[in-house]
């Protein structure tokens, strides 16, 4: 066999068409802001105020929430996992930072450092949580749905209970002393919103450029194969708990002076918001891909429309939740088409 | 009228029968004052939660442009910054049912009386029972305004040393949950004088689940807040179980905005709080409670 | 950095109960290029995973440079310079080429990834394999052969020592084949170790300084390749005379009507002016470099890539959309890519098995009994080495899954049957068996198409050669005298 | 050569007996049962009335709609799709089928007539519904999750609009007539009992000794491979997806009689609870694998321990929530170990 004649590997492959199906991914990364784009166009349509600035800032603002969550949710399903207690934990670290400002903002007799001190233990007790539920899951080895289904249950029982059933409310000059977390602008862009945008831009770093996020990508491509490239595929995972449970803590954060009070229904389903919006934008619940952009995009996108609902008034608002329903479902089709 | 008034009104969504009559209500009234008045425009919004409420009001305020509010508030302490940005736009705030925090965000307070709403029925119990006997009691979601309730109600049978509670659980102001804790309860309390409901929506769990371990030791069962079908049972006296029910109507929501529209087209001020009391139902007032078109 | 030199002694291995490793003991010299021989399931996987640090070694020692090791993980092994090139893919589909093949070794800058860097070095690996793809693109749109040379190229990139190629050319055809020798001979001259697993002896004989035979999880014999023939290295493989390999071909009946014929197939982007008929009892075989087409082909004809053109089954028009019409019409198909589309690797083999004839078994309610005998009739009919007829088709050999692969695609009883690389990672033995069987049940009426890179396998076993040229079906040869180097010459565009 | 003479099986697998892998996949299917047995314990040592028949018959009734639609989750969560809106659908078509009854009573003049029409319509609808989520998901290629997270919203928007934000309640004689349905007894054993046994049987035959069943495995093991074994994939996704309507048609129809009404709240969070008793029954969220037993187990472990937890008054209420969530990690940890 004289195979050393082959001119072989030139003739392959001429004629493919290597172009198209990048260009195809590219405009299916669109899906979203195609989405958001039309949402606006039609936000304009309904009601004219909706396109001012003020308006916009409202929404970016409460999006903030919701999104600085939906990035670290974002790392948490990209690596194959899932996280229900995002809202309960929400509630529980904001009844703990209420109840620890309260009491130390005399003990310390500096309100701001009780303030200061407060915001640091949010982010800890974020990501003790988060390492509790990655522990569980990978060293204890129960399916994260289970795992944050049941701290779910023990994170709002907690606050329940600290609450006395009641709220938590932060006291009254302590809160104006923290109000300008929230209520306060930097450039004319309230301090919610840059948090949120540095939140991301961390995120999208983390995600992209760092080693750590190349893992976090394999592991939900293929546990397997990353256990095979000695990824440290538990500590990785582990990490994607804690991320989410600091951006939970962050989000905290804004949350304690915008509405200075945490009681047992703060931050309900605020976990169907945050995993609804890493999937509006793109990334598969299966794990493996997925951007931050389009997370952020999807959380903008579901404010949005919750906003235009807000401003006209054309349907019962019985059935405001229909047109959400409505809206999510044709925002998936538009960014459809991966299998 | 001196000028137009733009009255925004802002409301929990009816994610349960209470709630869809508040619902009723504030819709009732945009209907019957918008008809009445020219120059009023009324804009109602509801929310799933408090973030969501504070988001509307927000909307209310810099997209809508009101110039009057009315608020029923999610959660008392949540909504207190909120409303007072609201407020501080130069908005007339009155606040209903659950008082904010801090009383200077608003201009004035209408509300059911949350006190009577617990007391009313424990006093109702002990006399029933003659102050002797078992009381098991559903409570709703853990709340201010729950707890405010369970408060007076404790407070009430503590003049009664015969009467036990044996126990107070919680049942989301759903049926089924009711349902669910009562047929518990009645496994494990062999014999129960009276049951405080505490909602007529959990009520209706409560009597079927008696209605199917067939007891006959209950005596009372007590509700709350006047919903439509209660009211009629009252009135017809079909139960002789449910001979008594505590108002607590979300028609104070209709009283609230026309109150507060007629005051502002005329440039009036309201009294800084009006309680609209919470009374004691029984076949002989029961008419003047029973609203068939509402849905609560 | 310097040469490796390994050696096993009295190694033992066992998954559970299962020992798969009798005592294995034999060295390996640096510098030098062993073949590793053996049939399905003899333990060759199992044996070098250990040496890599994907596998422990339940007993026995393994010694590295003399010093006795037991490797934690692949990372302790690659930081000896051992790497193995898996027979399974392990490849993260939803990441780019050049991310896969720096993953766990990705080069940084400060915090940050170096992907310029990384994609530069991943081109220049790419290069020595011989793939021209973009390294940024992802995984997943790439076809089998060029996972394949990934694979390989993630290898070469790692600066081994010592490399072991597990059936490296399952999937390739004659260049990459010959490509691939280069870049052995090359890593051989600059003192690299090389373990060769393959059950194409052609190759064997052609690359490798000494041959070590093993079976049934023990060490067999070792000899210098030079003195050993083909024919000898697969009777001490299969450890008995193997007669010719090839079945006498049959006489087809040229009168019956083509049991599938194709015209004017065009899957757009991948294949055209496809015109091919089948005659029942015929076997067609499909030839062509990798990237030809042959395999998107296919797909378009079972409906699994949108194409035009009109098929026809026994005379009547069909046009299938998924391969669940073309099954019912009785056109069967078996893919190339084993693990991503051809076997349910999760599951049991009896529910892999069955899985294209359940309504045989469903009447209406399954009858695991019926599915068992049938189970252990296939094990018997294919040569699939189990030891347990209830385990997980992932605990097979590769040879063998593919075998249950093959009898999986045939249960259906087909009047047409495509078989893409059929005899991928099979023995010579196992794959006579799949020869003769092809041959049998062609002659009871069978159509069978082989898509095959092993030209002699398509010369040996085949009627007719259809060949395929960048997505063009160029033409169609009668087999009976066919060359090799004919073949080629039409595969390449080079023939007269 | 016929392969019949084939030497190569001779030397195989002689010297290979298997027995342990099995047993340890036989104890893991245990790992609920033992969770339920151990609960049960701790239920009766706690209280002595959780062992009487009343009491379980109680359980088990009200297991009965989780259980049946968990029954149906279990295909579509095998199969690899989940459903958020289970508890939505169920409202609605509890409302409709109310609101059919009540029309239809008089109108026909036959009340009976009239229950079994609504009977009918509840699982036409639960079909309908399903048949619409599954084209969607599968047609209309959007993630499961965000078409039923739509769904969830419209169904629920449509209930609160029919019900004028109230409840809908069935008329009294109706009532009455259907009551049985929920009330009564067969041979000691509610009638609910009953239906939710035929259910789980029915749903462990199609799982295991069907042909669709065993698709359903192969698309949640592998969708690809399943699809060029000839398995058509659309449909047989399509067909779970139905199938959990019916099941939630078959749940409502037992709903309905118990209160008589529907009303927004009704079938809250119905959708965690079915998915928890699938996933608790042993079932992966990523499918592939899972039981009819286990999820039955499942759902029934999950009405233990609040039936446990209302029976008792040892800790706060308001930590009842935090004991659920405690108890279910546990028992996920008791039957782990997959992997
Ligand atoms: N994870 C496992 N669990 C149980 N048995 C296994 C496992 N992996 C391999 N085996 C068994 O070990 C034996 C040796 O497998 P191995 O993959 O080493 O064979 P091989 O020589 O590489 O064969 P092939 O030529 O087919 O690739 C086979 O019988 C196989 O079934
Ligand atoms: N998803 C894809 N995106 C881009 N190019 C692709 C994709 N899949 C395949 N190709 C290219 O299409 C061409 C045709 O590949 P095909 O698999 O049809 O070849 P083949 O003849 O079947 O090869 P083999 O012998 O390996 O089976 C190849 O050049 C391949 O690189
Ligand atoms: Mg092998
Ligand atoms: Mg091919």
């Amino acid at each position: 066999m004289p195979p050393e004649q082959l001119p072989s590997t030139d003739t392959q492959a001429a004629h493919r068409p290597v172009v198209q199906p990048r260009w195809t991914e590219r405009l299916h990364g669109f899906g979203p802001v195609i989405g958001l784009v039309l949402l606006c166009i039609a936000g304009t349509l309904l009601n004219g105020d909706f396109a001012t600035l003020d308006n916009a800032m409202n929404v970016l603002t409460r999006t903030a929430f919701i999104g600085i969550i939906a990035v670290g949710m974002c790392f948490v399903i990209i690596s194959g996992g899932i996280d229900l207690s995002v809202g309960s934990m929400a509630a529980l670290i904001a009844g703990c930072v209420i109840m620890f400002i309260n009491a130390m903002g005399p003990a310390l007799g500096s309100p701001l450092l009780a303030v200061v001190l407060g915001a640091v233990l949010a982010v800890v007790l974020g990501a003790v949580f988060g390492l509790a539920h990655g522990l569980l899951i990978t060293k204890g080895r129960i399916e994260p749905f289970i795992v944050t289904l049941g701290t779910l249950g023990i994170f709002r029982a907690y606050l329940t209970y600290f609450a006395d059933g009641g709220a938590l409310t932060l006291d009254n000059e302590l809160s104006d002393l923290y109000a300008p977390v929230y209520y306060a602008s930097l450039l004319g862009i309230p301090v919610p919103v840059w948090v949120f945008f540095i939140v991301a831009v961390i995120g999208g770093l983390i995600l992209n450029r760092t080693a750590y996020g190349r893992y976090v990508q394999a592991i939900g491509s293929n546990e397997q194969v990353a256990r095979y490239a000695a990824v440290g595929v538990d500590n990785v995972k582990i990490m994607t708990y804690v991320l989410l449970g600091v951006c939970v803590g962050i989000a905290t954060l804004l949350y304690v002076p915008r509405l200075g009070s945490a009681s047992p229904t703060t931050g309900l389903l605020w976990e169907l918001e945050a995993i609804a919006a890493v999937i509006v934008g793109g990334t598969a619940l299966k794990g493996g891909a997925g951007s931050i952009t389009g997370t952020v995009i999807g959380a903008i996108l579901l404010s949005v429309i919750s906003n235009i609902l807000n401003l006209t008034s054309i349907i019962s608002v019985y059935l405001n939740a229909a047109v959400q329903g409505i809206v999510i479902i044709v925002v998936a089709f538009l960014q459809r088409g991966k299998r | 009228a001196a000028e137009t008034v733009n009255l925004g009104v802002s409301i929990p969504a009816a994610t349960h029968s209470f709630m869809g009559g508040i619902n009723y209500w504030a819709n009732q009234a945009k209907k019957d004052l918008e008809k009445e008045h020219k120059d009023l425009k009324i804009t109602i919004k509801t929310a799933a939660n408090a973030p969501e409420q504070a988001n509307q009001l927000q909307d209310l305020s810099t997209v809508t442009k009101i110039n009057a509010l009315v608020v029923f508030p999610f959660e008392s302490a949540a909504l207190t910054k909120p409303v007072a940005q609201v407020k501080a736009k130069g908005a007339y705030v009155t606040v209903v049912d659950r008082g904010l925090t801090d009383t200077s965000a608003q201009d004035a307070y209408v509300a059911g009386d949350n006190t009577a709403f617990g007391k009313i029925p424990a006093e109702y119990i002990a006399k029933k029972l003659d102050g002797k006997g078992n009381v098991v009691a559903l409570r709703g979601i853990a709340t201010t305004l729950d707890n405010e309730r369970m408060d007076a109600f404790n407070s009430v049978l503590k003049n009664y040393p015969g009467i036990t509670l044996l126990d107070a659980k919680y049942a989301n102001w759903n049926r089924d949950d009711a349902f669910k804790v009562t047929q518990d309860y009645l496994t494990r309390f062999k014999k129960i004088d009276a049951i405080w409901a505490a909602d007529d929506d959990m009520a209706v769990g409560v009597l079927k689940a008696i209605e199917q371990a067939k007891r006959d030791d209950i005596l009372v069962v007590f509700g709350g807040a006047g919903a439509k079908g209660m009211v009629k049972t009252i009135m017809d006296g079909k139960d002789p179980r449910i001979q008594a029910d505590v108002s607590y109507s979300p028609k104070f929501i209709y009283d609230a905005i026309k109150l507060t529209a007629e005051a502002r087209l005329k440039g009036e001020k309201l009294p800084a709080t009006t309680i609209i009391p919470s009374v004691l139902i029984t076949k002989d007032n029961a008419k003047s409670f029973y609203h068939p078109d509402s849905p609560f | 950095m310097k040469s490796v030199s390994v050696s096993f002694e009295q190694v033992r291995k066992s998954f559970g109960p299962v020992q798969v490793l009798h005592g294995v003991s034999f060295a390996l010299e640096p510098g030098r290029v062993y073949g590793l021989l053996g049939e399905n399931g003899a333990g060759k996987s199992t044996l070098m995973k250990i040496l890599a640090g994907y596998e422990s070694l339940t007993d026995g020692t393994l010694r590295v440079n003399g010093e006795a090791r037991n490797f934690a993980s692949s990372r302790d092994a690659e930081a000896l310079g051992i790497v193995l090139i898996h027979q399974e893919f392990n490849l993260a589909e939803d990441l780019s080429v050049a991310q896969n093949i720096f993953l766990g070794h990705e080069k940084k800058k400060g915090w940050l990834l170096d992907d310029a860097a990384m994609e530069r070095e991943a081109a220049s690996a790419l290069a020595a394999v011989g793939l021209d793809v973009d390294p940024r693109t992802k995984v997943r749109r790439l076809i089998v052969a060029e996972k394949q040379l990934v694979e390989i190229a993630k290898a070469v990139s790692r600066h081994a020592r010592l490399l072991i190629m597990d059936e490296p050319t399952a999937t390739l055809t004659p260049g990459e084949t010959e490509r691939l020798f280069k870049l052995i001979a090359q890593l051989r001259a600059d003192g690299v170790t090389i373990v060769y697993i393959s059950h194409k002896l052609d190759e064997v004989e052609q690359v490798t300084d000494e041959v070590i035979v093993m079976r049934d999880g023990r060490f067999v014999t070792r000899a210098p390749t030079a003195e050993v023939t083909r024919q000898q290295m697969a009777n001490l493989m299969v450890g008995r005379e193997l007669a010719d390999l090839y079945p006498p071909r049959d006489v087809v009946v040229t009168a019956t009507e083509p049991a599938l014929r194709v015209r004017d197939f065009v899957v757009p982007g991948w294949a055209r002016d496809a015109n091919f008929d089948v005659r029942p009892g015929e076997i067609l075989g499909f030839a062509g470099l990798v990237g030809a087409g042959r395999t998107e082909l296919f797909e378009g004809v079972l409906g699994l890539r949108p194409a035009t053109g009109s098929v026809e089954i026994d005379g009547h028009v069909r046009s299938f959309r998924n391969p669940r019409d073309a099954a019912r019409h009785g056109l069967t198909y078996l893919s190339e890519d084993r693990k991503g589309k051809g076997l349910h690797v999760n599951l049991g083999l009896r529910q892999n098995l069955t899985l294209m004839a359940l309504e045989r078994y469903a009447q209406p309610w399954l009858k695991p009994d019926a599915e068992r005998a049938a189970l252990a009739e296939a094990v018997k009919d294919y040569g699939i080495r189990t030891g347990d007829l209830d385990a997980r088709a992932s605990s097979l050999s590769g040879g063998n899954q593919q075998k249950l692969a093959l009898a999986k695609v045939l249960q259906p009883q087909p009047k047409v049957v495509v078989l893409d690389e059929p005899t991928r990672g099979v023995d010579v033995g196992a794959k006579r068996d799949i020869y003769f069987l092809i041959q049998r049940l062609a002659r009871q009426g069978l159509a069978v198409i082989v898509v095959s890179s092993e030209l002699m396998e398509l010369i040996g076993l085949c009627h007719r050669v259809a060949v395929m040229r960048a997505g063009k079906l160029v033409t169609t040869l009668d087999a009976e005298h066919l060359t090799e180097e004919e073949l080629i010459a039409h595969a390449t565009g080079t023939a007269p």
